[in-house]
């Protein structure tokens, strides 16, 4: 019987709700939101809708990432089902139009964690939050003109992870583990994707120390385990023995990559990136030389807990300091000899994070080039 | 008196303009394994290297070949199950899910009925197949009876399969570690991994299925004109979704080679099988409007996407380019492989 | 009661009974401030959908209308700081030109559309990354206001988007109802040969059809490139499904001749309520694909007219 | 052994079978005869169990059956021979005869092709056709299909213990004169086993064949008799319900053409594998006949002046000038005007209303700058609807929803009202009722006045004759006579058909 009782509350409230703008005029309502964005006196809730945003959930990141949303909700001694989820399938018109409707239906009582999926959806997306008065911290992609302190308190915050440097540290292990010189193969994210290209680059940086080592390819495999298997297979046609390491964009790269090198009966020493459990397995048997854990678990519950604590005021994020509003994430090395230890750490027992430390694990203000 | 008997069509000399179309798509495949070494042999010029044409060919190397068997045989599997289909004159779009979810509920039962193929866990094999069928007849029923066109049933199918892979797994990989069943991978008679000989099997089976079942043939009937094979007392709603689910199990194989292949199973094991396998059947020369065409013309036709996929890396193409080229050159291939004068117009 | 007579009225009684069952879950639905804006999102689907209405109307399929919308989001981003509003005009062009490939591949090669335009596609998608150096690229705030700003503006409470999705639904009604074209796309879906056996260039209206379908995609890519501010060679990706679910759930069949854009519009409604009640109802993450998937084969299920499906079912 | 009793059958509107007996006894050859439109084809729907009756009963042997569908029927041993369409043409002929009864090849779910060829084999003997059973069915010719579509429906013989009736339907349209006295010969030999219902429109060949012969109008059977008392013209007298005679074809209206005024001349055209050196001139007021058999080249040519064939040889000129491009579009230019055969496929766009077919071939006269004037196109519909009395509710009226004569009336209106002057007619009359072929042919008279030429290739021999000036017989392709049609002087049936075969 509660959903009924539930339903005829839901129904009075909205009448009421209802009521009250058409008294007011409709147009009269449309200008208010349309003053929207003061950056001085942002509305704050009580009782937020909590949001998270992302690609997929075949991918064994998002999970991660869901993971801490849910702890952090749990902290708040609700359910984790209240944390509701958009999943946008690859697609940024999907995620935008998402976003919009829970914006609608929650009429902007909404803290928002969320990856837009691609760079250019980030604006549209923090522009609508703002605009209904929500409160929406990103993560990952985002344009690079586009700032949190710009939008007052609405736009909580964004973090995103450095992948240039881990990604240049892995591959210096790699190249030191084939003992400076041979040939390397680099197999991609999606290409126009930012830590596509930022774990491209730090490859070539560590390159140029390594003047015996030579890049013999690059190629995008979409961050598909499949794909890169056969991409991989394609590169053993090509350069055979030449190739005596290969670097990954992610895990799930580098599993196609090791199946491919498999079939062949092949050797050759990899590193990946993003440290989900089966690849810091991988990582403990010594088939993986090194991955970058970036503890997307505390990444989702701390963007989510940004975005709630800022809706429900607890802190007024315009007076923060500006490595506040953007921040790197922390990044962990996985090797061989931590691999253990760190599963033991991370994995298989999930620290309890204190949501509200919000910055400690932090990285530092983000850099534009 | 008029000798009727005389009067069926003469075949005609060896390079009949038919002949040639039906051999079209070989003839593109031959062409492009040849073309390929050729680059290769025009690079290494260029440097200097010495190259004997072929012999030192990287591409052109049985090891190669292995590497392309493996990368084909998965959707070899999904493009046979599509091609009775679009003999049928239908088309099935909902490979994505159906091997999704096979993919996954095999890895569950595989791993909860103890993990190796040396216990009772093979039998997670047979059950991937029933779940294929029925996911296959599911579809079809939706497309028969409720007579929705089959572009949209199996297409709202797929996301349905999809959906229903996501649900069980909650978005987790299963690993498939099992060394015997790896061994589909790992294992190699003469070069080639017994994924590749178990995709032969197969194939086998289904060139069975087209030519010496009446299935097969009642497929080839309803594509060929399904109101006459209903007038002549054919069963054409049985043999719809009879090949439909026919499809599904090929799917299921499909899918069973794609975990064996990366010993993985996700909901994201079907990703991209969708237009590669339906491209894949139309290069081979099966027609979309159904009659024409058969299994062989989808090895071959899996074969060319694969050749091309494979032999634009080995050569070096940059990475942009690919999907162009991969793009320009199946245009080109169904272009050859269609008879034009067999066809009043094409939509 | 003539179900025939009401056959061709359910799409728009299944977008209306989905609306009355999501916001009878869940009133909020019903706030036509929040609706309006669900509304104007769904705009860059809707104006593809229109323009897939074209290829779908004469009996093909247009998949390359998601990879000529990624090329634009490039080229709009690309050329916008040197032709301003201008690179417009070069979007639609980029559009039509691609589209207009795809039918004479389609057309004189004799190349079925589902392998031609999805093969279009590639070439499309090839040249986006090529234009992008596979890069997410944004546009200068300032040149994208100045030039396209107006966009997001609205009048008496009508976002410009909806204007504009509005103008190009009257435009594509215009085409399809009001001129010889039209016409001949009519006479070309239902009755190919009868089109030819009156002296129809029908190979030209079927090109001109994929033309204006991949003009179509290349104004739902610019929309969406200046909405987003920005292009890269993924940016609309997930649009191509959606678009032709759109346009089948709207009533037109792939057989041709039936439906029109009009029906587009609804359908395309459909599947924004559709996905917004996946949020209105809180289906949970997991079975949000499944629940898309079943609804679909309902919604479908009800809207095709099969009186109008010429003979067998496919 | 067979009977309909008091069978009706109601459709939206049409009341298609009036309480129709029907018998056929044991080894009984029985003709069924009867105007197009006349409730023929329903009935043979009906018994060979695609249609299901309304009304009355059908009984075998005094035991009532019902058939839901057409395989229920020939359990009972009901076939039905279809026209040569019926065959599936990317399958072998032995595929085509056990289509749907595999199953008594199959063991162990294989085909056992090898026992196939042979059961093949032996139906194909019953045929006296000898061709390979494994060859595929688009490589024989017309007169072949025929013979294995009855081969087909033998299959019967061995299947069912009891009596066969086997549906004949214009078993003889595609055959040459010798094949089908072979066919008839055939089904004498068989009717030992099997009762024959034999539908044509040929009299003559019904007259030929059969014991008894049924005669029906507006879906009743208006008279049954036996072949003795048989005579044609009171047979079609009776199809017809009024007298055929030479008003019929409207012979005293056939006026002179001009000789002066050519419109079309051919000069040794040849398409390859269609025919060969074929010249003729048609002028305006003219009709110029096309006599030949099924794939004689008949309809190559008018495909050839309309602009779907380009010769390989040789010059068409129309109107003084020499055609250069053939596409359509030019033809439709150059006011030629085309009526396909397959009215509903190629004449009409079912789907399309009245107003929209009728412009369809003159969109850019009713369009400025491509934008249409559907006030205009009303206005011209409407003249031509009363016209040609096209009965209509309404020219909105969607045409594929039209009878059939009033379709070719739409056909003919679009190009009379868009001025075509040279205009082809293939099969116009073809499935129409009696009194929409007069409309036809006072339509053919009426272009002539208005000096429009006219190449016809007729339904029948009878039809050509009667509408002709002139008649060009083609034999494979090859010119083989060329006869004068002036009224009084036209040629006879017998004339035309010794060059024909």
């Amino acid at each position: 019987m509660s959903f009924i009782k539930k339903f005829i509350e839901q129904e009075t409230v909205s009448r009421r709700n209802f009521l009250l703008a058409s008294a007011y005029g409709i147009s009269g309502a449309a200008a208010m939101r349309m003053f929207g964005p003061s950056p001085v006196q942002a509305a704050t809730y009580a009782d937020p809708t909590i949001a998270w945003s992302y690609r997929n959930r075949t991918n064994p990141y998002w999970n991660e990432i869901v993971s801490g949303g849910e702890a952090f909700v749990e902290s708040l001694g609700k359910q984790k089902e209240f944390l509701t989820h958009l999943i946008n399938e690859g697609s940024s018109e999907k995620s935008l139009a998402d976003v919009k409707a829970l914006l609608a239906k929650t009429n902007g009582e909404l803290a928002l964690a969320i990856d837009t999926n691609d760079a250019p959806n980030a604006r549209p997306v923090v522009e609508a939050c703002v605009e209904a008065g929500a409160y929406v911290s990103t993560l990952w992609n985002k344009t690079d003109d586009l700032h949190p302190w710009d939008f007052g308190d609405n736009y909580v915050s964004h973090m995103t992870w450095s992948d240039e440097g881990p990604a240049e540290r892995t591959a210096r292990i790699l190249l030191d583990a084939i003992g400076g010189k041979g040939g390397v193969v680099h197999l991609g994210g999606i290409a126009s994707n930012n830590p596509a290209i930022e774990r491209l680059d730090g490859l070539k940086n560590a390159l140029k120390d390594y003047p015996d080592v030579e890049l013999l390819d690059a190629q995008p495999a979409d961050w598909d385990t499949q794909k890169a298997a056969q991409i991989m297979a394609s590169f053993i046609t090509r350069y055979g023995d030449e190739i005596t390491g290969v670097h990954c964009a992610n895990d799930t790269i580098g599993y196609g990559v090791l199946e491919a090198l498999r079939a062949e009966g092949m050797d050759v020493p990899i590193v990946t990136y993003d440290g989900n459990p089966q690849a810091v397995d991988l990582v403990a048997e010594g088939k993986i030389l090194a991955t970058v854990f970036t503890n997307p678990h505390w990444g989702g519950g701390i963007t989510a807990s940004l975005a709630y604590h800022a809706a429900v005021g607890h802190f007024k994020p315009s007076d923060e300091p500006n490595e506040h509003r953007e921040f790197y994430g922390p990044t962990i090395f996985v090797t061989p000899d931590d691999a253990r230890e760190f599963k033991t750490n991370y994995l298989e027992n999930v620290p309890t994070y204190d949501w509200q430390d919000f910055w400690g694990p932090s990285n530092g203000q983000i850099m534009y080039k | 008196m008029t000798d009727i008997s005389a009067q069926t069509e003469a075949l005609g000399g060896l390079l009949t303009r038919d002949r040639i179309v039906r051999w079209a798509p070989v003839l593109v495949l031959v062409a492009l394994v040849l073309l390929f070494p050729f680059f290769e042999f025009l690079a290494d010029l260029v440097e200097g290297k010495e190259h004997v044409y072929l012999l030192d060919s990287r591409f052109f190397s049985i090891r190669n070949g292995a590497r392309i068997g493996i990368a084909a045989t998965p959707a070899l599997m999904v493009a046979v199950g599509a091609t009775f289909i679009i003999i049928m004159g239908s088309i099935d779009l909902s490979m994505e899910g159906t091997i999704s979810v096979c993919a996954v509920l095999f890895a569950f039962a595989f791993l909860g009925w103890g993990g190796t193929l040396a216990s009772w866990a093979w039998l997670a094999i047979p059950l991937a197949l029933v779940v294929g069928a029925l996911l296959g007849f599911v579809n079809g029923m939706i497309h028969v009876r409720l007579k929705i066109p089959s572009f949209m049933a199996s297409l709202a199918m797929g996301f349905v399969g999809t959906g229903l892979a996501l649900l069980l797994t909650g978005g987790d990989r299963l690993r498939v570690e099992d060394e015997l069943f790896r061994s589909l991978l790992t294992v190699r008679w003469l070069n080639f991994p017994i994924m590749c000989y178990v995709a032969l099997a197969f194939l086998l089976l289904a060139w069975f299925i087209q030519s010496h079942t009446a299935l097969g043939r009642n497929f080839y009937a309803v594509g060929g004109g399904e109101q006459l094979a209903q007038s002549s007392g054919l069963n054409v709603a049985r043999v719809r979704i009879m090949g439909f689910t026919l499809a599904g199990i090929f799917f299921a194989v499909g899918a069973l080679l794609a975990v064996g292949r990366i010993g993985i199973a996700e909901t994201a094991t079907g990703n991209n099988f969708m237009f590669v396998s339906i491209t894949a059947v139309v290069v081979g020369g099966t027609a979309l409007w159904g009659g024409i065409g058969g299994v062989w013309n989808t090895l071959v036709g899996v074969l060319i996407v694969n050749v091309i996929n494979n032999g634009m890396v080995v050569i070096g193409l940059p990475p942009y380019v690919q999907d162009g080229v991969l793009g320009t050159l199946v245009i080109l291939a169904v272009a050859l492989s269609t008879n034009r004068k067999s066809v009043t117009f094409v939509k | 009661m003539n179900l025939e007579r009401i056959k061709p009225h359910f799409p728009w009684m299944t977008l209306l009974a989905l609306v009355c069952v999501v916001g009878a879950a869940n009133p909020a639905f019903f706030d036509p401030l929040g609706f309006l804006s669900l509304v104007t999102d769904v705009v860059p689907l809707f104006i593809m959908a229109l323009g897939m209405t074209f290829a779908i109307y004469i009996g093909g399929i247009d998949l390359s209308a998601q990879q000529v919308a990624n090329m634009v989001t490039v080229v709009a981003t690309v050329y916008l700081s040197q032709f301003g509003i201008g690179v417009a005009v070069i979007c639609v062009l980029a559009g039509f030109l691609f589209g207009a490939m795809s039918g004479f591949v389609t057309t004189r090669l004799y190349v079925p559309s589902f392998v031609s335009t999805l093969a279009m596609g590639f070439i499309a998608l090839s040249a986006a990354k090529y234009l992008s150096g596979q890069r997410a690229l944004s546009m200068d705030v300032t040149e994208r206001n100045t030039s396209f700003g107006w966009m997001f503006d609205s009048t008496a409470g009508v976002p410009h988007q909806l204007a504009i999705a509005i103008a190009l639904l009257a435009f594509a009604w215009f085409l399809q109802t009001r001129t010889s074209f039209g016409r001949a796309l009519k006479a070309v879906g239902s009755g190919e040969l009868a089109a030819v056996a009156s002296g129809l260039n029908v190979d030209r209206v079927k090109i001109l059809a994929f033309a204006i379908s991949g003009a179509f995609a290349g104004i739902a890519g610019l929309v969406f490139s200046v909405k987003l501010s920005g292009g890269d060679a993924n940016l609309a990706n997930g649009f191509l499904l959606l678009a032709i679910v759109a346009v089948l759930v709207g009533g037109t069949p792939l057989t041709g001749g039936v439906g029109g854009v009009i029906n587009t519009a609804i359908g395309t409604l459909i599947v924004m309520v559709i996905r917004a009640a996946m949020v209105y109802l809180e289906i949970s993450a997991t079975q949000q694909q499944m629940v898309f998937g079943v609804v679909l084969i309902i919604a479908i299920a009800l809207t095709i007219d099969c009186s109008k499906l010429s003979g067998v079912v496919k | 052994m067979y009977a309909l009793n008091k069978v009706d059958k109601h459709f939206p509107g049409v009341h298609a079978l009036k309480a129709v007996d029907f018998q056929v006894g044991r080894g009984e050859i029985v003709g069924l005869v009867g105007e197009n439109g006349a409730g023929k084809s329903t009935l043979m729907k009906i018994i060979y169990g695609a249609y299901q009756p309304d009304g009355g009963s059908i009984t075998i042997d005094g035991t009532t059956m019902r058939f839901q569908n057409p395989r229920q029927a020939m359990n009972h041993g009901i076939g039905m021979v279809f026209q040569e369409q019926s065959l599936i043409t990317n399958l072998t002929v032995m595929e085509n005869i056990f289509l749907g009864y595999e199953q008594q090849f199959v063991k162990f779910g294989i085909v056992d092709w090898r026992a196939m060829a042979k059961a093949a084999r032996h139906q194909l003997t019953k045929v006296k056709l000898d061709v390979d059973p494994a060859a595929v069915t688009s490589q024989l010719s017309f007169a072949q299909r025929q013979l294995v579509e009855l081969a087909k429906v033998l299959t019967l013989e061995e299947r069912i213990d009891g009596d066969l009736v086997i549906l004949l339907d214009e078993p003889t349209s595609v055959l040459a004169k010798e094949e089908v006295e072979l066919l008839f010969q055939l089904v004498r030999d068989l009717a030992k086993r099997a009762s024959f219902i034999f539908v044509s429109h040929r009299i003559d060949e019904v007259l030929e064949l059969s014991d008894r012969i049924y005669v029906m109008k507006d879906g009743a059977v208006v008279d049954v008799v036996t072949r003795d008392e048989a005579d044609v013209d009171d047979i079609q007298h009776k199809m017809v319900g009024r007298e055929i005679d030479k008003e019929y074809y409207r012979e005293q209206k056939q006026a002179p053409y001009a000789a002066d005024a050519p419109l079309i001349r051919f000069d040794n055209v040849s398409v390859d594998n269609r025919y060969r050196d074929i010249s003729f001139d048609l002028h305006r007021g003219e009709v110029l006949c096309l006599v030949g058999t099924e794939g004689s080249g008949r309809e190559a040519i008018l495909r050839t002046i309309f602009g779907l064939e380009t010769p390989t040889s040789g010059a068409v000129t129309i109107k003084g000038e020499q055609v250069t491009r053939f596409t359509a579009m030019a033809g439709v230019a150059r006011g030629v005007g085309y009526v396909p055969r397959e009215r509903k496929v190629e004449g009409i766009v079912n789907g399309m209303n009245v107003f929209e077919n009728m412009t369809l071939s003159q969109l850019n006269k009713y369009s400025d700058l491509g934008v249409l004037r559907v006030g205009d196109e009303k206005e011209m519909a409407k003249d031509w609807v009363d016209r040609l009395a096209i009965k209509t509710p309404d020219i909105r009226k969607d045409c594929g929803g039209l009878s059939g004569g009033n379709q070719q009336k739409v056909v003919l209106a679009k190009w009379r009202s868009g001025g075509s002057d040279i205009i082809l007619l293939d099969h116009p009359t073809r499935g129409l009722d009696i009194g929409a072929k007069e409309d036809v042919y006072e339509m053919v008279r009426e272009m002539n006045d208005a000096g429009v030429g006219i190449v016809l290739v007729a339904d029948t021999l009878e039809e050509a004759i009667g509408l002709s000036h002139t008649i060009i017989v083609i034999k494979d392709g090859e010119f083989q006579k060329r006869f004068d049609g002036t009224p009084g002087a036209k040629p006879s049936l017998y004339d035309l058909v010794h060059h024909m075969i």
